[in-house]
């Protein structure tokens, strides 16, 4: 907390490379390429997660991702979402390491519809493989403590546990575990998926998460611009007070003005 | 007036002329090579090497690029 | 939300006064003046509410909150806290408007201590005797949609119920009828009493209040002043979040990115 | 020579000069005009009159200002 | 608990009857006469509710609902349902004394749609005319522990604070202001309304509630009668873990089986 | 639900063995084993759990568990308490087989404390050698609907996910992913572990669980024969009301008295 | 040859022969005194003076019975 | 006159005479057969064989019954 009293950044590190912004945002499900530009500008993110898909031959001067958001602005964070098998997944960001030349990626092996709940013995494998390829391998994984101790024993650079399914807007529905999975962690942990709105997003950093990873929060709200600035004021907010320390919880009252020298 | 030979791009069939490169391909369908990436028959294809390799007939590529996604 | 998103300055108004902060703040509890002063202003209250007391006649010379809390900067807002009839109370605020000279005060008759309620027909009482005498009364209350009405009729500026017992910290334990008062009311509703962290904070905003007040959640963290920032930081979250309209809720998955064009 | 008369501030019983006035209580009292109020017999008094009111035998004063409170 | 150890019913009193049941059923909202009372006989009640209202003169000969929930059997309870003031109320009693010969009543003097939030001047103003008719009154009010206790001191037999809602299910919303009731009381506290399903109803007398009423929870249900005999199961459930002592919380695990003796 | 209506028993089946009563129980934690068997006999369990340990050589005519809890009346499911390796795992419960005679298991492969979360690579790898050598297994496992969905496919024969840590007493804290493998389940679905009182055990069951097994609920509660009391009681409560099917939620009022016929 | 003199039952109008009874009015509509209650110009009327009592023109009768409620 | 063989039973060094069964052995522990389960070497032992197997130097046994457990 020193640091931050004495004002200096409160920033958080992942493979070596240091963020301010403690929340990561993914750039899919926008209307359209300028909203998208539009929401991640307002909700001051660093990092933003990208899909890896078949360039469509049939329009190759369609307007692209990186011309609204400028990888050299941004930290891409290649994802393998669609991806349910080790298989896919390492294929997945072997292109996306070829296509960026970055190796920091974003791993979920995910099982079917309708839950898209982490497939945790292919994420396993796919780790593996990954870091043994020399991937830093940032992870969305179950809220699993003993699962999340070993991708970490592992090598991944992060361990981003699920708050709920991925679309869900359940907010952090097992606030036990990931407050386990912090606690033994000795590299960030994120709330990745689950987070419906601001006052989540708080909840899971002052939970101690390092850093909040969402997207359908902003791009399925009504206001998503509006929302990407909800939600950069919200990751702040919980960050402060989990630095400051809550006051404590009791069932009773205590009054918040002096007892003494009432008039009679 | 060489026939063309067969090839597979993202699933698809194609036809290209004998001796095309990756870069000559990349060029033909208007690619940007600094915003894609090339897997053939399942091995990356370094940015590098797409002006020296030249396609073989049954060639699986596979084209990709970033799109948004969470 | 027009006004929001062409960037004009989301204000609220209460007896005709305009504000731009969403948070109103307690200047009881603290270590000392100067700590009042840097979390008050870290917290970017424009209202603080203050307590009427005795002065202390073997120390007249004493520091003074106006000292620190300069009333030319920060709307004063004379609370009744410790008064438990409505005479008491009556008493307490005509002393407060001859001290500062404005009629814009918080009205709160409390029961006895465990739980410091809200004395539902002493405020009733109370609250006709101070609108009668001129006063500007913002009332706390019970989270009774029916007593918030009642007010609302009487002339009361603004309805602001309790989300938990004062001092508890439990956050807003009956979003339903908080959101019921909300719902019905004219005018400004705040969230008084019960926030103990930023996500509650947030929570309350985020259920469409107006305002929230606190005091303890800042002035019993750990760091206050670090606190402060993230209650600041936390009501403009969940206003925002209010305003954008939040994702709906579903019990199983979305996937955030497309299914199409993925490699085989 | 004038005895002093009895008074209560602030729940305290206190001597006074007799004749004296509020604004002279306060004074001696070392209390700023602008910083406190005064109630009188369960009366406001307003400070415009301060200076008017002497004090008589029995008064009940409460002197108030703002401390921190939630 | 003695006497529920040394296997003595574990009775409860109002207003001197002495009950088995902890279950206070209403009746209506059934399907048909018949549907009430097999509902009625499952939930193993002997306190129905019973409401006032205008004979048919067109079909003076329809069934019932003394044909079908005999009041030699059952103690009936008339209400004051849809009544919205005080003079309404004691009207109703007043002829349901008549009619049925007894002076047990539950008083609710219910706030407009769409909450029927309990109208606690009102709820004031008729108890204390009911009690000076010589009533007993069990009573129908908020969550507010004040008014419990000016309502019990008023002479009061029972203090019934809603758990929620009338017909909404949503529970008990706030445990921590009707425990704060229970805690205070010295004559019976009933959770009235909310309750919405077993859990409900046995988490409700955990709190140490003497006993539940409910109407839509078991009316409602798409099996009447089997939810009335799962009420009954909750409610003694919740009664006898309220006496058994619940094991304390703890946010990690202790083992249930021994670590001693393991083989190697 | 039939069979219920027309008061067929409601009875479940687990690896062909059909029973009634829908609480399972554990063995250990209590006070002595004259209190260990009057509880279980107050919880009305068919089965129990068991563990197995070394023979204390030095005291080889202590009173034996079964001679409390004879093994002819009550179903013993052996664990693997206290093992952290499918080896030992295994070895454990081919002793007990030899021990007893029987192949019905409860397997738990734990991670190490705090948490003694499932470890669930252990698990799969433990259950494929049981089931290889012809267990029939129950298996303790992490609320992750893929991998219960895996050990179903696996053959085991009863797929018990934690409500929350063993011996927590914090419920059951993710309904939606218990709620998801009951919902994909084709073989029984126990909440094992987590339950603290009454209603956490009813809410386990209104969620659609065959089965609730428990053991520090009980043993640890002040009262643990009252406690058994209420746990048998919750169960059938839970279990009727799933079977009843609950009324929907609603977040405004229904009047439970008709409008109709109200004196004027 | 005695014309009906006017009174309200639960809010309808009504006829009624002259020097009609309460304990007769309701033998007339069917209902059984035993299982409901009568209000006679928002006074109490006891059974026990049912018979006693002879309706007025213009009284307004309240007659009520138990039914289902919550 | 033969000297005692060394085993371990539960991880507890013990001395047996040459010859020994399994059966033996738990009668002279005053233990129920019925009730425990025997491993020998990281081998089930079963039941109907105790009598028949002979106690070997080093032999590593583990006996266990069921005890409370959740």
């Amino acid at each position: 907390m020193d640091h931050v009293q004495n004002t200096q950044p409160d920033m958080w590190e992942v493979a070596g490379r240091r963020f301010t912004s403690r929340l990561i945002v993914g750039t899919g499900r926008y209307k359209d390429l300028p909203e998208t530009a539009a929401a991640i500008e307002a909700s001051g993110a660093e990092i933003v997660t990208v899909a890896v898909r078949r360039v469509n031959l049939s329009d190759p001067g369609a307007p692209m991702l990186q011309d609204y958001v400028p990888p050299n602005r941004y930290t891409y964070l290649p994802n393998t979402a669609g991806c349910h098998t080790a298989d896919e997944a390492v294929r997945t960001l072997r292109l996306a390491r070829e296509a960026g030349g970055w190796n920091l990626v974003k791993l979920e092996v995910l099982g079917p519809p309708p839950f898209l709940y982490p497939d945790m013995p292919g994420t396993f494998e796919a780790a593996a493989a990954l870091i043994k390829d020399g991937f830093e391998v940032m992870v969305y994984c179950a809220d699993d403590p003993l699962a999340a101790k070993r991708l970490e024993e592992m090598g991944c650079v992060a361990i981003m546990p699920l708050g709920a399914p991925i679309g869900s807007g359940l907010g952090v529905v097992n606030p036990y575990m990931i407050g386990a999975i912090i606690e033994h962690a000795t590299v960030p942990v994120l709330v990745d998926a689950g987070v419906g709105t601001a006052s989540d997003a708080a909840y899971a950093m002052e939970l101690g998460c390092d850093a909040v990873l969402m997207n359908s929060a902003i791009a399925h709200a009504k206001n998503p611009v509006l929302m990407a600035r909800a939600m950069k004021a919200a990751v702040e907010a919980g960050r402060l007070a989990h630095l400051a320390g809550r006051m404590p919880r009791r069932t009773t009252a205590a009054p918040s003005s002096p007892m003494a020298g009432l008039i009679r | 007036m060489g026939q063309t030979i067969q090839i597979a791009i993202n699933g698809e069939a194609r036809g290209v002329e004998p001796g095309a490169t990756i870069a000559g391909l990349l060029a033909t369908l208007g690619l940007d090579t600094r915003k894609v990436a090339v897997e053939r028959n399942a091995e990356i294809v370094p940015r590098s090497t797409y002006a020296s390799q030249a396609l073989s007939p049954g060639d699986q590529l596979e084209i990709v690029h970033f799109i948004g996604g969470g």
